[in-house]
Formats: C-alpha cells, structure tokens, sequence
C-alpha cells in the first residue's frame, strides 16, 4: 500500500494523523480511497477528476507531469505539494 | 504648420538622407526611417546605453539626440563595426567571451568599447569600467564584457604594426 | 566512478546566433516592420485605487491620425474560469483585467484604454486625449497593511484559500498554506538557542533591458499573427486566446529575439490589446512600451513580510524552526509565495518546522516571476538568522551550514525527502575556496555568506532535428533563447548524434511551427529542451542505423552506432556518410521528441561576498564576490557562469539599492533607470565563479538547471558581510546607504 | 511626444529673436535634461532652439588674467579634454566626467546643467565655488549675474522672456586656489546626488584667507552656505576649521525627506561632504 502524507491543511479531516496507507492503482484511485477513510479529503484535491489547481502531486519525490493519472507503486510516497513555476 | 525636415547626414561612412519630424530622436530616424535596427531603445531617457552610437567622434545616447540635429553629422552604428564578413575585434572578443546573453545591450557596448579603445589603446579594468557605466547589461554582471573589451584591446594592440 | 568523455558537452563553443547579435542584424520584438503598420500606446491609470466611472473616447478618436481606441468593453464577455499558462491558476478575469482595467484600477499603471495611430507619437499624444473619471479609492500598499480587517479591499470577490476550501468573507488574502514537520513547539523546548527575527524586502524588478513589445495582425481569414518578445510563445498563444476568447489555433506566435526577461517576460501585457486594435482596424499594430510602463504596468516581484526564528543546540544542530510569509501579490493573487515556503528552509535538514505563508493582494503592480521566485525574500531572512545563530555559538557560519545541511533523503517541510542534491558539495567547495581561505584585511570591510535553492522545473518541451544531405543537421525547438540555449540545446544534441556543434543548425520557430513547448524560465531549457533533443537526436540515431541496415543488407540492431558513426559487419560509415545516401535509403530522416519530465534536479548556491562599509555614508561597497553553484553537468561552462554572474549582479542591486520607492498613495516615483539603480559596471568586481558538478540522475548528461539559484544568496551574503564590515545587522532590502546609515546611528 | 519645431540660430541675436515672444520655446543644448522633461511631459515645448550653432556658446578658452569663458552648450567631454582646463580648473574638469555617463557627457553641457536649474545640479556648487558669472543676453541686451543667484526655485531661474544663458566666465584661480566638488550617490556612476559639495580655498602662508561653500541637493536651489565659507576665513586648514565649515553646511541645508535619502541623512552628508571636500582642496593647494 502506498503511504500517503497527508497536507497539514488537512489533518483536520484526518484527525491530526499526517500519514496514511492507501490502496489504488493512481493517484485519482488513492485520493478516492482516501476518501473513503477521510470523507472531505476528495473536494480538497481534485475538481472534476483531476488535481485542483495549484495542486501538484509528488510520487516518491518526484512531481508528477500526469497528476491524477499518475501510476502509483506499491511502497510510493505521496505528497501533495505546492505547483512550481520559475523565473 | 507642422512639416518634417530633411536631414542629410552620413551613417557608418555612407551618405545618407532622412525626412523626420524634428520630435524624432535620432535613435528613431536610425531605426524607423533608415532601418537599422541595430541601435536599440531600452529607456528612451539616456539612462542605459542601448542606443548608444558615435557623432561626429563622440558617443552619444541616440535617444537623446534629435534626428535633426544629425545634419551634416558623422554617424556611427553597430551596424558599422564589421568590415564586410570580417568582424570587429571586440565582436569577435564578445562572442567568445560569451560576454552576451540576451543580446540587447550588445549593439551600444561595442559602440562604446570601439571609442574607448580608439581613444586609449590599452585601458585598465577600472578604466573601462567607468567608461561603459553608461551602459547597463542586466545578464551577465559585467564580467565576461569586460573581459572581452580587454582581449579585443590586446588583440588590437598586436594587430597594430 | 569514472568521469564520462564527452566530445561536445562541456566545451565553449561561440553561439550559434551570436553574428547575428554582435551585427545588429538580430530582430527583436521592436525591430518588427510590416507594410501598414499601425503604433499603439497605452493609457495607464494615474491611481493606485480608484472605481472608474466613465470613459470618452471621442477626443482621441477625433484627433488627426488616430485608428482605433479599445477599453475592456471590447472583449467580449468573459467565461468564469480559471486558466493556467505555466505559472499557476487564475480567474480568466483576472488575467484579463490586468490587460485591460474594467470596473476598478488597481494600480497605478494598470492599463485603461488603448489607441492605434499612424505614429506612435500620434497614439501617445491622442491617449491623453482619452478623458477617464475616476472615483478615487482608498489604497493599500503592504502585505501586513492589507492583510489588516479594516484595510481597503481590492476585490469584492476575493476569499482566502486554503487548499481548496475558501474562507467566508471579504479578504485581501487569497491564500493561505501551511507546511507542518515534527512538532516545532517540542522542538524548540530542546534548543540552547533561539533566534527570531522580522524581516522585510521591498519590490523590485527583473530590470531586462528590452521593454515588452507585441505587434498583432488580425488577418482577414480570422487568424491571428503575433510577433513579440517573451519567455513562452505557446503561452502567449494560450493566453491571448483566452483573453480573447478565441481557439488557440487561430492565434500563430511568433517569437521575436528577447531582450531579457528574468520571469517578467511571462505574462501577456500587450499582445490581446494589440490583436484588439487590428481587429479594429484591419491592420498590423504594433505597440511599445516605455520604460515607465514597464516599471508601473508589469510585472516585478513581490515585497514581503517575514519572520523566521530558528532554534539549535550548541553544538550548532538545527532542530526547529518557524517562518511566517507574506507576500504581496499586486493587484492579483499570486505572489509566489509557495516557493518561498518550500525555499524557505529547503538548504538544512531540521526535524521540527513549521511555516505559514499569505498571498496578499496590494495596489501595486501584479507581480510576476523573477529568479527563484519567492526564494531570495525568504533565504535573506534565514540565512541572516543562520548567521547570527552561528556568531552565538561560536561555530563558522560555513561550518554551521554543513553540519545541518539537506542532503539526499533529508525530508522536506513540505513533505517529500530530497532525491540526489548538491547541498553539502557546494558548501565544501565554498569553505575549500581560494576565496574563503584568503584573508580580508581593513577597516570597515566584512565577509559573509549565505547558500540558497531553487526546485527548478521540467514542463514540456518539443524538438525536431532534420538530417541534411550533407551531414548536417536543422535542430527544430520552441524554448525562446535568451541567454545561448539555441546553443546549449543543439550542443546535447551534438554530443548524441557524434557530430560536431558547428554541424547543428539550432532555429527557435513559431507555434505553428513546432510542438507545445513551455516557458524559457525555471531554469528548464537547458533541462527539458535539451532533454528533447537528446531524444530527437536518439530517434534520428535509430533511424539512421536503419538506413545503414538496407545499406548493409542487415537488422537494425545489429548496426552498432557511436560517437558519429555506424558499424555492422566490417562496413562502417561516418554520420555524414549515411547522412549523403537517405534519400536512396528511404527518404528524408526526421526525428523528433516530446518530453514532460521528471527529474528534475533542484541546485543550489552559495555566495560568498566581501564589503566595505563606509561609516560615514553608510555605502557598501562589493569589493570582491563568488559565486558558487551546483550544475549538475555544465553542458556550455561559459554559459553557466554568465548565468551566474548575471544572478548574483540581479541579487547585489537587490540587496543594496532597488526598490520599489512607493509614496503613500501608491505612485512609484523613481520609474527610471536612472533612480531605479540597478549595478553599472562600475558598481562591481569581476563576480568570480566555481561550478560544482553533482549530476542530476534525472538527465542524461545530468543537467541541473541554473538560471535561477544564483540569485538567491546575494542579499544574505551582503547582510552577514555588512554585519561583520559595520556591526549592523539589517533586516530590510535594500541595504541602502541611508538604510545602513540609519542602522549605523541606531546602534 | 508632442510636436514642436525646431531651429537652429548662427548668432546670438538670431536666438533671442527667435525666443522673444516664444514663451514656448526652449534652448536645446546637450538635451540630456530638456529631451526628457519634453518627452515625459514635465516640460511643454513649441519651439526647440538649438544653440549649438552659435559661436559664442560653443566658446571654450582661457586667458591667464581673464579667467576662462566657458560656452553654455560646451559639452562635458570637450572641458574635461581641454589641457587648460586640466591644468587651471582641474575641479571643473572633474565635475565635468561626473555627469552623466559617458555617452551623456558627449552631449551634456556645464551651461545646461545650470540651466536645468535642478537643485541637484551637479557642476553648480562647483561654479559657486569658483566664484563663475553668468553673462545673459536678451531682447534688452545681455547682463551678468553671479551663478549663485541664478537659480530661484526646482527647474526654475532668471532668464527673462527671450533671454539665453550665453557663457559662464570663471575667474583665473589665484595662487593657493583650490576648488573641489563631492557628491554622495548610491551607485558609483549615472546617479542623482543624495547631497553635494562644492568648496573652495585660497590659502596664503598657511592661512585660509578666502573660501566659498555651496551644496546640491539640500535646498529648493544648488544653495550658496555663505556662512560656511565665512567660517573658514582667517583660520589655518585643519580638521578644527573644516569641522567648524561642515558644522555651518549642515545648518545651513534645508533638504526634503524623498526617494534619495531622509532630511536627517541629507543633513549629515552636508557635513560629511564638506569636510571631504575641503581636505582634498587643502591637499591640492599643497
């Protein structure tokens, strides 16, 4: 199960924990599960089936071009972190 | 009644001739009337060097100078720094130097650096940098131009018999 | 491990547009002519607040010479949606409203109307003609003033986010984000030493030298042609369109050379109001800005409040800390302040760390990116309490770095750990230099140092390479080249294909010309283009092999391919010799790539600067400064060290004398360039440089991108070397002499 | 920008007819000032006289008794290559390379930076302190008048209707003369000074037997510290008399709090400048 860190602006909805297992195939599939855990979490992160804007996803690290779609291993890290641009 | 001017000058050794209103910059009637674009604008109040070109022997910010007053005057340009496919030896310093990024500068420090070494064959760091303060660049910090002015001045000084 | 031989990467070729630059025969966005070219000019707004109530036209339209006038009334009705060209979502109507003001002015400078005349000396003259009446509004100029209950609103509509759930109520915040590590609180309870320090920066401009340009042809089949100077022609495609609310395929950019751009080349100013006025008019238009506009009508980068406090043991271990960021946005949300939270602490491995950060909007200017955006705010403020941490404990503020310094695996504030970063290397090659190893003698002089990060970006890139009967080949790509990337880009490409850089033929072409390409920023060029091209270049390899097959009468993947040349069987051919016999093979070879990659490789920096102060004037003077950065892989060395000289230079002017100068009601009033004092030549040593190479797994040649690092340790280095040089520890940029005076006489 | 015509006179009388009547019109020298207050609408302008084409204002010469005449539209890089300028106004000469860059100064005239009448004018403590006459001439003829009471106000100065600043006349320093001008800027070059100082000293056996003080950028005009001068007279060059000279600058400056620098800081720059000034005029007399 993928280990899913849980953005400090919503632990509220998670009761404080920071991290949590969760199952799914993508991102699109662990937000749902998440979901089912922590209901509120889904409307936080995505939109339409896809990220919220200004909401990116790192996948063991690394930010991740597909978002949503984005395959999810087994052991992944998931975070949901601020979109960066540059100068 | 408002009506242009005729100004007959020469750019880069060659008559030329113009028709301008006398609101016209001289860095405008290069650009606009004579299509050298070379000669760039950058703040339109002589604070940046872009448009710097040489009259009658001096350089001058070209936005500064009216195309009016340009009458019977000696103009020179970028455009005017290569002889045919040979190009200038601070042209040459500038491009291996890597002493340009966006380029845009580029035309008014050659300008620039072409008079100061005309007029002091092998000037200090110091020296250079005082006389190219009129120029800004906001890429490369100065440093590789001022490198370049100092190896096109050696390799003019070597060049000389 | 052994060091990989390249033939091209890390050697200094002379760029493949630099005759072009050094001639004058380079065509910049203002060099732009067309047979009945119309100028454009632009009226501003001369308040910083104000509700406007009406506009007439007809003067100015009357006056001799004059086209077209348009306002926001001539776009047509805006769809409520949130657009997102690369630097983050935002409401179509405010992208909108920042080209055209309709309702309300928000700034002083935010554009009004603008006119089409037959010179634009006519234009200029008959914008004035325009005669606007405006009801003055109350403004608010900072971040901690805005963010005030009482202070004045800028946007009825305006809610404060907070990841993805909006706040009830009118706010000039739009954003607030928390990042939580550890127990901050516990943490501190564990420390010998605490700092807490409030700091503020002012705004300030990239400063390129070229002013923003757009001429636009509204063409008589419906399509749309743009000719300008930006860091992105697909997202002046994509942005115009939706201003415009026109498909994106009816719009063709084309990108003029730019004259700089340091982020601020990003957004779109004067491209929809320029295809608005040919519309009008059935002509190209072409319209320049001032340098006045450029200072009030773009974007620069925010201002800011901070407070970082940090806490340590004495032996100098870091083990919490806490920053408090507010940026001012401008007029709209956006002020990058969520890099500066993840920047914040990025260079140090602390276990307990909380930060908050606030996107304000205030009536200035809607900034816009600039270097690491968000960073060199933040890292002025942390790496000056790193300093004073390190004077209390006794520890050399190198020393202290090192001790906490991230590294592979340390974990982020913001959640991920760090994959493989040069931190530590960096930090080393500053304590090893010449320059940190060599004494600084005199009165009233002062060294410091501070190191900085920047995440840098991957987006996508698109690439073409074109194989020549004669060997060469035409390298096709989108990425606008402000700085030698046609040449740090075909160089990769070079290295794969085994031929010299002199054989590729780099052009930058328009969006009808080449695949969706992101911005020139993030420092992802040399990164993500390059990447592009290694992969076209690795597609015109295989494809080549296949030519040499039919030659050969063999497979493909028996054809070995290197350093520029095909081997199979005992035949062997040069690149340039199977290049001659394509059309006999099979016809034309054309590879081609699309990334979006990951992988992307922050770099970091470090600045080390020596000062002398004068007591009596409070002026600081850079008597000697390095630069030190990590590349990754310096694909052009030259390059990256003009890349960071030019950071550092943008990162001295900031931290000694630009400044947004504001009076109180909102007018910037040193809109030059002779009162905004960015360096002259005569300001500077020579900025000396050292590349650390940590290659970046994520490319192939193991670029990191370095465009943006660079700047952000300068206004820290200067702080700490201020300190030491004068016993003043400065908490606002600029350091200004009367700012250091001040501090002299206060202390 | 807006429209405006353009002249260019061979004679001085030519000028002042073209001027008279002209509320208008405006003399161009280097227009390094002038372009820009045009162009950026601070100034309005039927008229461009160039004055560059009459003789008179391109004069630049030296006479051992007489002093030196210098031309109102001669630019910076002429007076500061002029050998005997080098040699007798070696401060003129100096103040000249600080206007501007160089580009600027391939245009910029000492004349038209007195004309401009900015209280931040760089070359015009100097010329207070030189003790330069401004010689006019206009519909009714021409007049002298001391540089010091040419300025009346920010952009403002006496020329009358249809009168033209003709040349500046410095008088030939006397032995033990030294001038010299300071100005505090930010940045090292193209700056606006914070606060200046123009000074000058006549010593003669080891006493200061004249000296004159004048500061930019601390008043509505470049202003004349008479006091400070006065303070200097009969006293022997040292830091006690140069303290006393800095002290009576800084009371005498009335500055204004604005984007270059705080009134306090302005004040204080007074005093440190005048001291500097008045070393290195010291240094030079010895």
């Amino acid at each position: 199960m993928a280990v899913v860190f849980i953005p400090t602006l919503l632990r509220p909805l998670s009761g404080g924990v920071d991290r949590v297992e969760a199952s799914g195939q993508s991102v699109r599939d662990v937000i749902e599960n998440l979901e089912s855990l922590y209901p509120g979490m889904r409307d936080r992160l995505m939109d339409g089936g896809r990220l919220r804007p200004n909401v990116s996803v790192a996948v063991d690290g690394e930010v991740c071009p597909m978002g949503a779609l984005e395959p999810v291993g087994p052991a992944s890290e998931i975070h949901f972190v601020t979109a960066i641009s540059g100068g | 009644m408002q009506s242009k001017v005729h100004v007959r000058t020469a750019i880069n050794g060659e008559p030329a001739e113009f028709l301008c209103e006398p609101r016209q910059s001289l860095l405008e009637c290069l650009r606009d009337l004579c299509n050298l674009t070379g000669t760039k604008e950058g703040c339109n109040d002589g604070n940046c060097g872009a448009c710097t070109v040489e009259m009658d022997g001096r350089i001058v910010t070209s936005c500064l100078v009216l195309g009016v007053e340009a009458e019977g005057a000696q103009i020179g340009t970028v455009e005017g720094l290569a002889r045919g496919t040979e190009l200038h030896p601070l042209q040459k310093a500038f491009l291996e130097n890597a002493a340009l990024q966006c380029g845009i500068c580029t035309p008014g420090f050659l300008v620039a650096a072409k008079a100061l070494l005309e007029q002091e064959p092998e000037p200090s760091e110091a020296r250079i940098r005082l006389w190219l303060a009129n120029n800004l660049c906001r890429c490369t910090g100065y440093d590789k131009i001022i490198r370049a002015v100092q190896q096109a001045a050696r390799e003019m000084k070597e060049a000389r018999p | 491990m052994t060091k990989t031989e390249y033939q091209v990467v890390g050697t200094r070729p002379v760029r493949h547009d630099g005759a072009d630059k050094v001639t004058g025969r380079a065509l910049y966005g203002a060099d732009f002519q067309m047979a009945g070219l119309l100028h454009g000019a632009i009226l501003r707004s001369p308040h910083a607040h104000a509700r406007i109530v009406r506009i007439d036209t007809a003067k100015a339209l009357a006056y001799p010479g004059v086209k077209a006038v348009v306002t926001a009334a001539d776009f047509p009705p805006a769809p409520d949606k949130l657009v997102d060209f690369g630097e983050g979502a935002t409401p179509l109507a405010y992208v909108r409203g920042n080209v055209l003001a309709s309702g309300k002015v928000l700034y002083r400078g935010h554009a009004v109307a603008g006119v089409a005349a037959t010179s634009a000396h006519i234009a200029e003259e008959a914008a004035q003609l325009i005669e606007v009446e405006y009801e003055p509004l109350p403004c608010v100029l900072t971040a901690p003033e805005a963010m005030q209950p009482d202070a004045p609103i800028l946007h009825d509509g305006l809610r404060t986010a907070e990841l993805g759930e909006k706040a009830q109520g009118r706010s000039n915040i739009s954003e607030h984000f928390r990042h939580i590590l550890g127990d901050s609180k516990k943490g501190f309870a564990e420390t010998d030493v605490v700092i807490e320090r409030e700091f503020s920066t002012a705004t300030v401009h990239q400063g390129y030298i070229e002013p923003h340009n757009a001429t636009a042809l509204w063409n008589n089949d419906g399509r749309v042609h743009i000719w300008c100077s930006t860091q992105g022609s697909f997202v002046v495609r994509d942005a115009t369109a939706c201003v415009l609310d026109i498909a994106q395929s009816r719009i063709r950019v084309t990108p003029m050379e730019i004259g700089g751009g340091f982020g601020g080349k990003i957004p779109v100013y004067l491209e929809p109001v320029a295809a608005l006025l040919s519309r009008k008019t059935g002509r190209p238009v072409k319209i320049l800005m001032t340098r006045k506009d450029v200072f009030e009508g773009t974007g620069p980068t925010p201002g800011s409040y901070i407070r970082v406090k940090i806490g340590a043991t004495s032996d100098g271990k870091l083990v919490a800390a806490e920053a408090y960021l507010a940026y001012e946005a401008g007029a709209y949300p956006g002020a990058m302040v969520g890099p500066g939270g993840m920047c914040v602490f990025a260079a140090y491995d602390i276990p307990n760390v909380t930060i908050d950060g606030f996107d304000v909007v205030v009536n200035k200017p809607s900034t816009a990116a600039y270097r690491a955006p968000g960073a060199t705010n933040a890292a002025f403020a942390t790496e000056t309490v790193i300093d004073e941490l390190a004077e209390q404990l006794g520890i050399d503020p190198v020393e202290i770095r090192l001790r906490n310094a991230a590294k592979e695996g340390t974990r982020r504030a913001d959640g991920p750990k760090f994959k493989r970063i040069g931190c530590v290397e960096v930090l080393e090659a500053v304590r090893g230099s010449e320059h940190y190893q060599s004494p600084l003698e005199g009165p009233n002089r002062g060294r410091g140092v501070a190191v900085g990060f920047w995440f840098n970006v991957g987006l996508p890139s698109s690439c073409t390479i074109n194989v020549n009967a004669d060997g060469t080949v035409n390298l096709v790509e989108g990425s606008t080249d402000i700085g030698g990337t046609r040449t740090s880009v075909a160089m990769q490409a070079a290295e794969v294909l085994g031929i010299p850089v002199e054989d590729v033929h780099p052009s930058v072409v328009d969006t009808d010309s080449v695949g969706f390409t992101a911005v020139t920023g993030g420092s992802r060029v040399t990164f993500s283009t390059g990447m592009a091209a290694c992969e076209a270049a690795g597609d015109v390899i295989r494809q080549m092999k296949e030519r040499a097959a039919k030659l050969w009468e063999t497979v493909p993947d028996k054809v070995e391919a290197g350093r520029g040349s095909f081997r199979c069987n005992g035949h062997s051919a040069t690149f340039k010799e199977l290049a001659a016999k394509v059309g006999e093979t099979g016809g034309p070879v054309v590879g081609r790539a699309t990334v979006n990659p990951r992988g992307v490789g922050g770099s970091f920096s470090a600045a080390i600067a020596d000062v002398e102060v004068d007591p009596e004037t409070g002026k600081t003077t850079v008597l000697r400064f390095t630069s030190i950065q990590d590349a990754g892989k310096a694909i052009h060395p030259s390059y990256v060290e003009g890349q960071m000289q030019g950071g550092s230079v943008q990162g001295i002017g900031w931290g000694l004398n630009e400044e947004y100068y504001m009076s109180r009601d909102g007018m910037m009033m040193n809109s030059s360039l002779l009162d905004y004092r960015m360096p002259t030549s005569l300001d500077l040593p020579m900025i000396e440089t050292i590349i650390v190479e940590v290659p970046n797994p994520g490319h192939p040649f193991g670029v990191r991108g370095v465009g943006e690092a660079n700047i952000v340790p300068p206004p820290a280095a200067l702080a700490n070397a201020i300190y030491r040089a004068a016993g003043v520890r400065m908490r606002r940029l600029p350091m200004s002499p009367p700012a250091v005076m001040e501090a002299i006489w206060s202390k | 920008m807006q429209w405006f015509d353009y002249a260019a006179p061979r004679s001085v009388a030519e000028a002042v007819s073209l001027l008279d009547g002209r509320p208008d019109a405006r003399i161009l020298a280097g227009g390094t000032d002038l372009l820009v207050q045009i162009r950026s609408r601070r100034r309005t302008c039927g008229l461009v006289v160039d004055g560059k084409r009459i003789p008179e204002l391109n004069e630049l010469s030296f006479d051992p008794a007489a002093g030196l005449t210098l031309g109102a539209a001669v630019p910076c890089y002429r007076i500061y290559g002029d050998r005997a300028v080098r040699s007798a106004y070696p401060s003129l000469a100096e103040v000249a390379g600080l206007i501007g860059g160089t580009a600027i100064q391939g245009r910029a005239s000492i004349g038209g930076n007195l004309c401009n009448s900015a209280p931040s004018a760089d070359a015009v403590p100097l010329l207070i302190a030189l003790g330069a006459q401004c010689r006019l001439a206009g519909p009714g003829g021409g007049r002298t008048v001391a540089v010091e009471q040419f300025c009346t106000a920010p952009g403002r100065n006496l020329l009358g209707a249809g009168e033209l600043l003709v040349s500046l006349r410095i008088p030939a320093p006397a032995p033990g003369f030294a001038a010299h001008y300071l100005r505090f800027i930010p940045r090292n070059e193209m700056d606006i000074a914070v606060a200046g100082a123009g000074v000058s000293l006549r010593i003669q056996d080891g006493v200061i037997r004249e000296a004159r003080v004048a500061l930019a950028s601390v008043a509505p005009v470049p202003l004349f510290a008479r006091a400070a001068g006065e303070a200097l007279a009969g006293k022997t060059p040292g830091p006690e008399a140069f303290h006393q000279a800095a002290e009576a600058a800084r009371a005498a400056a009335s500055p204004i709090t604005d984007m270059r620098g705080t009134v306090e800081y302005r004040r204080h720059l007074c005093a440190v400048l005048t001291r500097r000034a008045l070393e290195a005029a010291a240094r030079e007399v010895h």
